[in-house]
């Protein structure tokens, strides 16, 4: 560095600043501290958002999406999430009796082989309402079978789903097996009223997306069946997120589901957390006979059978059948679930309390609830939050596994675990009716795991000490 | 030591008597009973079923009658099981749910504890962040699922390969349990890795781990020696009552791969209202319960001295 | 993806291996009630008379017999013997039936030997067991001593709880009889050599079997106990099982996986019954008439199950039933109300002025998911078309039961399968005297009509009885009637003559072989 | 006297939520065998941070070694990976800690803890390294050693901890044995003992000890040489006489004013250092000292005094040691304080 020449100037006396004690960094209270340190901390700003974010989609979202959850459209069962589609109107269903020979009497003997049947056509235009076909009769055949695949099928083992079969003398068939506007590949083999001859003719088509003027009504899509004639074209409801089984519309399902779940999932781990946290600090200070005691308890009700309990809870709170027991469940849940807890909480307090600051603070007169209250149980944060964020999934899966016994939510109402577990069963074929619900509850599972190590690094004082 | 256990062994005894009186009282609140079926019965056969049974005694009779025969170690014929008795049906199905079970507790917490310390020492950093995102996606999914997709998965290996090498359900080798267990423990797994993170944030910035880097310790020695010690109680804590909870039986992945468990049992039973079998299996899940809690409480006595004095 | 090298059939040893969706709960045959424990008793044991591949009833250990209003008898044949060689002989058969009647033995079942003197009174104690119409004259022949006319009696005899037991055998086993694989003795086709419970059963071809030539397959086995579609599947597709059955959920997988999916319809209704109880809102007709009105059995079948083979429910009484000399239904067509608003709201407006006000209506439905969903379908039906409020009660299996039986419901989704080969099987649902009839439903003329197809022998009385009570259902809105089960299943392609049965066991391995 | 580590312009930095902080600001000295070296200043100073760094115990992130080097033996120590750094660690350097409560692993006895270094380091098998650990105990004095070696922490007190954790730096007779402030949270009257049990040890071993202390009466007890450290830097070293006799520098004159000390009349108030150390988020551009010295000049403010050498021992950064600056006649009244 440049030699520096000092002049004499520079050996003045410093003019004394009066400013003895400035400080450069304000002193904040523990709790200002800590709110600031949460604010700078990245991941709980995104789940203090996301929390945010699920209370618009909870309580807003109706307002602006106000479908009814509970509206059924049998037409659209278990549509994938598309776009607003075009359907043609078209007259009520009337039944069909189909094409009958009369005086028809079967063959006397079985053939070894037949030729495929001709004639394999559609005896009106086909709609999602119904398909009609008709053909042939095949001299020597005593019946005919009806194959239906969605896609060509290769050999005469791959003729897809067997929808029906009809006597030697009816040469129609009407499907419809939920139809819906995609490429059908019909397959027709004749049979011996028994079995079936090794031959099949094949039809394709593609049936329209029909709706009858009094669906339109319902569906709300005009106000007068007589507003439109057969043959126009209608713009039916769009479903941004899909239909589920009964054709309800899954957005606002998962609104309405929102409302149990989060509910459910929120309030009743905090009870049962809370409960456990207390339990389980008092048993783990006090220690010898009192946590024996206590502890015993715990194992007691952990033992229980869950099913059975539940379902004399049901009794004992009186639900009415059908009605949603959403407070009853609560409750049951809150008094069931709490061991787990308790006893990861008392496991931390035992550690905890050997350490020196307890001492000096059961020293300075700190009465016991204050000494585990204010310094003990602050100090099992860690393993606290992380029950916490395990026990929100727990609860809203098991307020859906009651809800199979007819505590909890009672249908139609949704919730995001019994729509998930709706979804399970049909998750190869209509994805969505899992994805979305188990998107929401991860997403919820994930704003309270953030927030929670946010928490443990704004309040634990160890985190803090160090920078 | 041994005072100790004989104690806790003692007060064990009472809670399973507590569990089976509370679980006997509930049991016969609950409408309906084990002979109702299908088709209906008259008077008189229902009658000579109830004698059959005992259930035409009062309550409290039967009760004693049941206390009697737990007592000598028998719980009785099963009402819809073929009357098989219950003893069989634990002795038979128990051991499979055991070594599922264990297998399963094994692979959750080797995994736990791996993911618990790799999401410690790496925090806020990424292999954290994956961590976690997979520990959500764990726990926020049925376990339905998992056991469908593990089980598809097997079928489109042995197709790719033309023959079965895994098995896709059923019991038997090893490689009857592998997907299984795997499926069975990944809940398991999940909490334990976020416990075992969060207990080992506090053990990495203790003082006796910058004594044991003073000393010249390898990282990884530390960690067996000196973090994982410390930083396993609430893992042990935990595993105690899941160890009791898994190998009476994870009803849903008996039920997909088409294994012989114990878990069933538990749920059928209380379906069907089999008097007999929902004692036997609550009985026997109690005592297992009892006695693995008693087996974590020792265990804390060995990992941390301070708390074997209380 | 064809199956590949699959151990599910084996050509040489003719050895087929399948999967149960539980575990036997019962194989003692004066006890056994469900279906899974029937099917397996149909392949190891025989009564009198049995099913040809068509599910014609054909001579079985009878050779033949002889049919009149007082008694029937049988003539057994010289080479029917047990699966430790020794004969079968009428005593086993008297000696089961008496079991059967026993009151000791409290068999759920026993309702069905009513036909046969005695029986209904030794069941309730007041004969004893010595007493039954069922006499051995000597080691060949036994004559039955009929209650009253029961021209179906050759068709009841081929159910499961008709089966021969021999005594000695059976007093060696005491309370273990048919607890384990050797706890049995075997008279039918198979026979069990391995049983670890709800685990896998093996049964093998019973070369003392008098019948054993006709069978080809040598081995049946159970190596799977689940009762998961998706598992089952799965295994299929893995090779490992020949047979398996497909529901909603799984049926689009196996079209992916382009199996040969076949179709079979079970032969079981399933129906809303209505609660009769006086007081109940549901015992009002005209309620019932405006339900009837606006439920459309189409969009059941074709939208809510959405399965292929379901038929569209029309009548308590399926399509199978035959009639004086065709099918019930073609010569008694069922009456049909049809989808018609008008007549809802007309019928809705005086059920409202009979009872001043509808009250919110209970659906009990059991708590396997379908049944869940078809609640949620009905209560939406109801809402829209009628402005009825719905609620659903999902129960527990004995819950269910309980609610049934106390009549804690004002509808209930319930189902019926045939017991035998009669109309009466159904015909006698809905008589007051019957247990089964939980809606309590009372009617003179119903009961009339019962009891007359109960006594009497000519066809065409039945038939017509029958037709009436049909009628009467229909007129008086008894039941809702959804729709006639039908399922649909996979099959390797290499086994032939599976016979799908509506009663007795199925699917019935019996006449099966397996081709190369 | 050879030098068996030499320390060269160390700086250490830490990232903070608040920004950098400078830690370390260059800081240099030298440890000769069998002697010890005191590194004194107030809490907050980088005494703490400068050996921890050398140890290789700064956690990265947040703390970082920015420039300097410090050789042991003739090779450079710094930012070393833990395998290296292991070599030695806990071999040629011994360390032990303020509070003995919390530096020993609660869940393993004494024996084992002291025995692991011998296990690892030397190889020994398992009774041996414990047999030594035991020999171990009894050179620091404890009672009933082979007892004491089976217990736990928590069964010691502060005192035998500390001895503890003496004997278990000593296991493989390092060179050097770092005390990072050994005695601040012990009771004077066992502060004596150890500092007693340290001096033999060094007697006995030769082995050369570096103290980090605030108390300046420890540092008159024990040191050789001292090195006084302010706001990352260190503003004056010499031996021990050159620092309390001829201390010319303005903050080690202001630390042994504040030091109270049984001559000390009682009815005249001590006088403490106004003003608190500076904030090293911005450390200030000319001496850290210049806002509490009352002999602060201009100079001070903008520039960073020089180190000048007092005599051949002693040096100490003060523009007041330029020859334009005033003297200052306490400096110089300093000299003549030995002839006292």
């Amino acid at each position: 560095m440049s030699l520096f020449e000092p002049t004499a100037a520079d050996f003045e006396p410093l003019a004394r600043q009066e400013k003895t004690e400035q400080i450069t960094r304000p002193s904040l209270s523990y709790w200002q501290d800590a709110w600031v340190r949460l604010k700078k901390n990245t991941r709980a700003i995104i789940s203090l958002g996301i929390i945010v974010l699920l209370g618009i989609f909870t309580l807003i979202g109706p307002l602006l999406w106000s479908v009814n959850p509970a509206l059924q459209n049998l037409n659209q069962v278990s549509q994938a999430p598309s776009w607003a589609k075009s359907a043609v109107v078209i007259a009520p269903y009337q039944r069909w009796n189909g094409i009958r020979l009369d005086n028809y009497t079967s063959p006397d003997q079985t053939f070894t082989s037949l030729p495929a049947p001709t004639g394999f056509s559609t005896a009106d235009t086909p709609t999602t309402q119904r398909v009609r076909l008709a053909w042939d009769q095949v001299p020597g055949a005593d019946g005919y079978n009806v194959y239906r695949n969605n896609r060509a099928p290769r050999d005469f083992n791959d003729l897809g789903l067997p929808l029906g079969s009809t006597y030697g003398d009816e040469l129609s068939y009407e499907d419809r097996l939920s139809l819906e506007p995609r490429e059908y590949y019909y397959s027709l083999v004749p049979t011996d009223g028994y079995d079936e001859y090794e031959v099949y003719s094949q039809l394709i088509l593609t049936p329209a997306l029909g709706l009858t003027p009094d669906e339109a009504v319902e569906r709300e899509l005009i106000t007068d069946p007589h507003e439109v004639n057969i043959g126009d074209y209608l713009t039916i409801e769009f479903h941004p997120l899909g239909t589920d089984y009964l054709g309800r519309d899954m957005l606002a399902r998962l609104m309405e589901g929102a409302r149990v779940s989060l509910f459910i999932g929120i309030v009743a781990p905090f009870l049962f957390v809370l409960v456990g946290i207390i339990y389980g600090g008092f048993a783990g200070y006090f220690g010898g006979r009192v946590d024996g005691l206590l502890m015993r308890f715990a194992e007691f009700v952990v033992a229980l059978p869950f099913l059975l309990f539940m379902i004399l809870f049901k009794i004992a709170f009186g639900i009415g059948p059908g009605e949603s027991g959403i407070m009853p469940m609560l409750l049951a849940l809150v008094l069931l679930s709490w061991p787990s807890t308790a006893r990861l909480v008392r496991g931390q307090v035992l550690q905890i309390r050997e350490e020196g600051y307890i001492e000096a603070a059961r020293l300075l007169g700190a009465k016991d609830h204050y000494l585990v209250l204010r310094h003990i149980i602050p100090n099992t944060m860690g393993v606290i939050l992380v029950t916490l964020t395990f026990a929100v999934p727990a609860a809203i899966f098991t307020e859906a596994f009651l809800s199979f016994i007819g505590m909890g939510v009672a249908p139609p109402t949704p919730s995001w675990g019994s729509m998930c577990n709706e979804g399970v069963k049909t998750m190869l074929s209509h994805p969505h009716e899992l994805i979305f619900p188990a998107l929401l509850i991860s997403i919820t599972v994930l704003a309270f795991n953030l927030l929670g190590d946010g928490l443990t690094e704004a309040l634990d004082s160890k985190m803090r000490s160090r920078d | 030591m041994l005072a100790y256990t004989l104690k806790r062994l003692f007060a064990g005894v009472i809670t399973v008597w507590f569990i089976a009186t509370a679980t006997f009282i509930a049991m016969h609140q609950v409408p309906g009973d084990p002979l109702m079926n299908d088709k209906a019965v008259s008077a008189e056969i229902r009658a000579n079923l109830e004698a059959k049974y005992g259930l035409d005694k009062p309550v409290t009779e039967q009760y004693f009658i049941f206390l009697g025969n737990m007592l000598s170690g028998d719980f009785g014929i099963s009402f819809t099981q073929q009357n098989r008795r219950v003893n069989d049906i634990i002795r038979d199905h128990f051991p499979i749910s055991a070594i599922l079970g264990l297998l399963a507790i094994f692979f959750a917490a080797t995994g736990g504890v791996l993911w618990g310390a790799l999401t410690a020492i790496y925090r806020n950093r990424l292999p954290d962040i994956v961590i976690m995102f997979l520990v959500i996606l764990g726990i926020s999914v049925p376990s339905f699922v998992f056991a469908a997709l593990g089980q598809l998965f097997l079928v489109n290996l042995n197709s790719l390969f033309g023959q079965s090498i895994i098995p896709v359900a059923g019991w038997g080798t090893i490689w009857h349990m592998l997907m299984p267990s795997m499926v069975l423990g990944l809940g398991t797994m999940a909490l334990l890795t976020r416990l075992m993170r969060s207990s080992m944030l506090e053990v990495v910035n203790e003082d006796y781990i910058k004594t044991a880097r003073a000393k010249g310790l390898s990282p990884t020695r530390i960690f067996f020696r000196h973090q994982l010690r410390n930083a396993i109680l609430p893992v042990i804590t935990v595993l105690g009552p899941q160890i009791a909870a898994i190998t009476t039986g994870g009803f849903v992945v008996e039920l997909v791969f088409a294994i012989p468990g114990l878990g069933r049992y538990f749920v059928q039973a209380v379906q069907q209202l089999d008097y007999t079998v929902i004692m036997g299996t609550t009985v026997f899940y109690g005592a297992f319960l009892v006695l693995m809690v008693i087996i974590v409480d020792i265990l804390y006595g060995f990992i941390d001295p301070r708390v074997r004095l209380s | 993806m064809a199956i590949h090298a699959s151990d599910a059939v084996d050509f040489e040893s003719q050895t087929l291996t399948i999967a149960l969706t539980q575990e036997p709960p019962q194989l003692n045959s004066t006890k056994a009630t469900d279906q899974v424990s029937g099917t397996l008793l149909g392949h190891l044991m025989q009564g009198l008379v049995r099913y040809d591949r068509r599910g014609k009833v054909i001579p079985g250990v009878a050779e033949r017999w002889e049919m009149d209003e007082k008694t029937a008898t049988f003539w057994l044949r010289e080479d029917a013997k047990w699966s430790d060689g020794k004969p079968v002989t009428a005593h086993d058969f008297v000696f089961a039936w008496q079991r059967v009647v026993d009151p000791k033995t409290a068999s759920e079942y026993a309702f069905i030997l009513a036909p046969i003197l005695n029986a209904a009174e030794i069941n309730e104690g007041k004969l004893p067991v010595s007493q039954l119409g069922a006499v051995a004259l000597d080691d060949r022949t036994l004559q039955v001593n009929l209650a009253r006319p029961t021209a179906y009696f050759v068709k009841l005899a081929v159910f499961i709880t008709f089966y021969p037991i021999r005594q000695d055998f059976f007093e060696s086993r005491g309370d273990q009889y048919a607890a384990e694989a050797k706890d049995l003795l075997y008279n039918g086709p198979f026979k069990l050599t391995e049983w670890t419970h709800s685990a896998s059963l093996k049964m093998v071809k019973n070369e003392h079997y008098w019948d054993s030539e006709n069978i080809s397959l040598n081995a049946i086995n159970v190596d799977y106990i689940t009762a998961d579609t998706r598992a089952r599947l799965n295994l299929y597709t893995d090779g490992k099982i020949a047979f398996t059955r497909l529901d909603g959920e799984t049926y689009k997988d196996a079209l992916s996986q382009r199996f040969r999916i076949r179709r079979f319809t079970t032969g079981s209704t399933f129906f809303l019954e209505y609660n009769h109880r006086p007081g109940k809102p549901t015992d009002n007709r005209n309620l019932r008439k405006a339900i009837q009105s606006v439920f459309d059995p189409d969009e059941m079948v074709n939208r809510v199950l959405a399965t292929p083979g379901n038929l569209r429910g029309e009548s308590l009484f399926p399509v199978w039933i035959n009639g004086v000399n065709d099918k019930f239904r073609k010569e008694y067509p069922a009456p049909q109300a049809g989808y018609n608003i008008k007549e809802a709201k007309r019928y809705l407006e005086l059920a409202v002025k009979e009872l001043g006000s509808i009250p919110p209506l209970v659906l009990l439905v059991s708590d396997s998911p379908t049944a869940t969903k078809q609640g949620e379908y009905i209560q939406g039906v109801l809402l829209n078309k009628l402005g009825i409020e719905l609620k659903i009660d999902v129960q527990t299996f004995k819950q269910r039961l309980a609610k049934m039986t106390s009549g804690e419901f004002d509808i209930v989704g319930a189902g019926w399968g045939p017991d035998f080969d009669d109309i009466l099987t159904f015909g006698d649902l809905f008589a007051s005297w019957n247990m089964n009839n939980r809606g309590r439903y009372n009617n003179p003329e119903y009961d009339r009509l019962v009891r007359l197809t109960m006594n009497s022998t000519d066809p065409k009385t039945r038939m017509d009885a029958m037709g009436k009570a049909q009628q009467i259902l229909f007129d008086d809105a008894v039941i809702l009637p959804q729709y006639e089960q039908g399922v649909i299943y996979l099959l390797n392609p290499k086994i032939k003559g599976v016979a799908r049965r509506v009663i007795g066991p199925d699917p019935d391995f019996t006449y099966a072989r397996i081709v190369p | 006297m050879d030098t068996i580590l030499s320390v060269k312009d160390l700086e250490v930095e830490f990232a903070t939520y608040g920004g950098t902080v400078k830690a370390v600001r260059g800081v240099s000295f030298d440890v000769t065998r069998g002697e010890t070296l005191a590194i004194v200043g107030e809490s907050g100073c980088g005494k703490s941070v400068t050996v921890q760094s050398l140890m290789g115990l700064i956690p990265m992130p947040p703390g970082k070694i920015t420039g300097g080097t410090a050789t042991l033996n003739g090779k450079n120590i710094l930012n070393l990976p833990p395998a290296e750094a292991n070599k030695f660690r806990g071999v040629e350097v011994g360390m032990i800690f303020q509070d003995p409560m919390s530096s020993l692993n609660p869940t393993m006895t004494i024996g084992d803890q002291i025995a692991e270094t011998l296990k690892v380091h030397r190889g020994k098998s398992d009774q041996e390294a414990f047999k030594l650990a035991v020999e171990l105990l009894e050179r620091t004095h404890i009672p009933e050693a082979p007892k004491r070696a089976k217990q736990y922490p928590f069964e010691f007190s502060g005192g035998m901890l500390q001895r503890a954790m003496i004997a278990q730096s000593l296991a493989c007779n390092p060179a050097i044995l770092i005390a990072d402030e050994p005695t601040t949270a012990l009771d004077v009257t066992i502060q004596a003992q150890i500092l007693e049990l340290m001096l033999e040890l060094q007697r006995t071993e030769n082995m050369s000890i570096i103290l980090i202390t605030h108390d300046l009466a420890v540092v008159a007890r024990m040191a050789d040489r001292v090195a006084v450290m302010y706001a990352g830097q260190v503003i004056e070293s010499g031996t021990v006489d050159d620092i309390f006799y001829r201390s010319s520098h303005p903050y080690t004159l202001g630390l042994k004013e504040a030091m109270p000390s049984n001559t000390h009349d009682r009815d005249k108030s001590l006088s403490p250092i106004l003003g608190s150390p500076p904030d090293l988020f911005k450390p200030p551009v000319g001496c850290g000292y210049c806002a509490r010295c009352p002999y602060a000049m201009t100079i001070c403010a903008e520039h960073l005094p020089t180190a000048t050498a007092i005599s051949e021992s002693h040096e100490a950064s003060c523009w007041l040691h330029h020859p334009t600056a005033p003297d200052i006649e306490e400096l110089h009244q300093l000299e003549d304080q030995d002839a006292g």
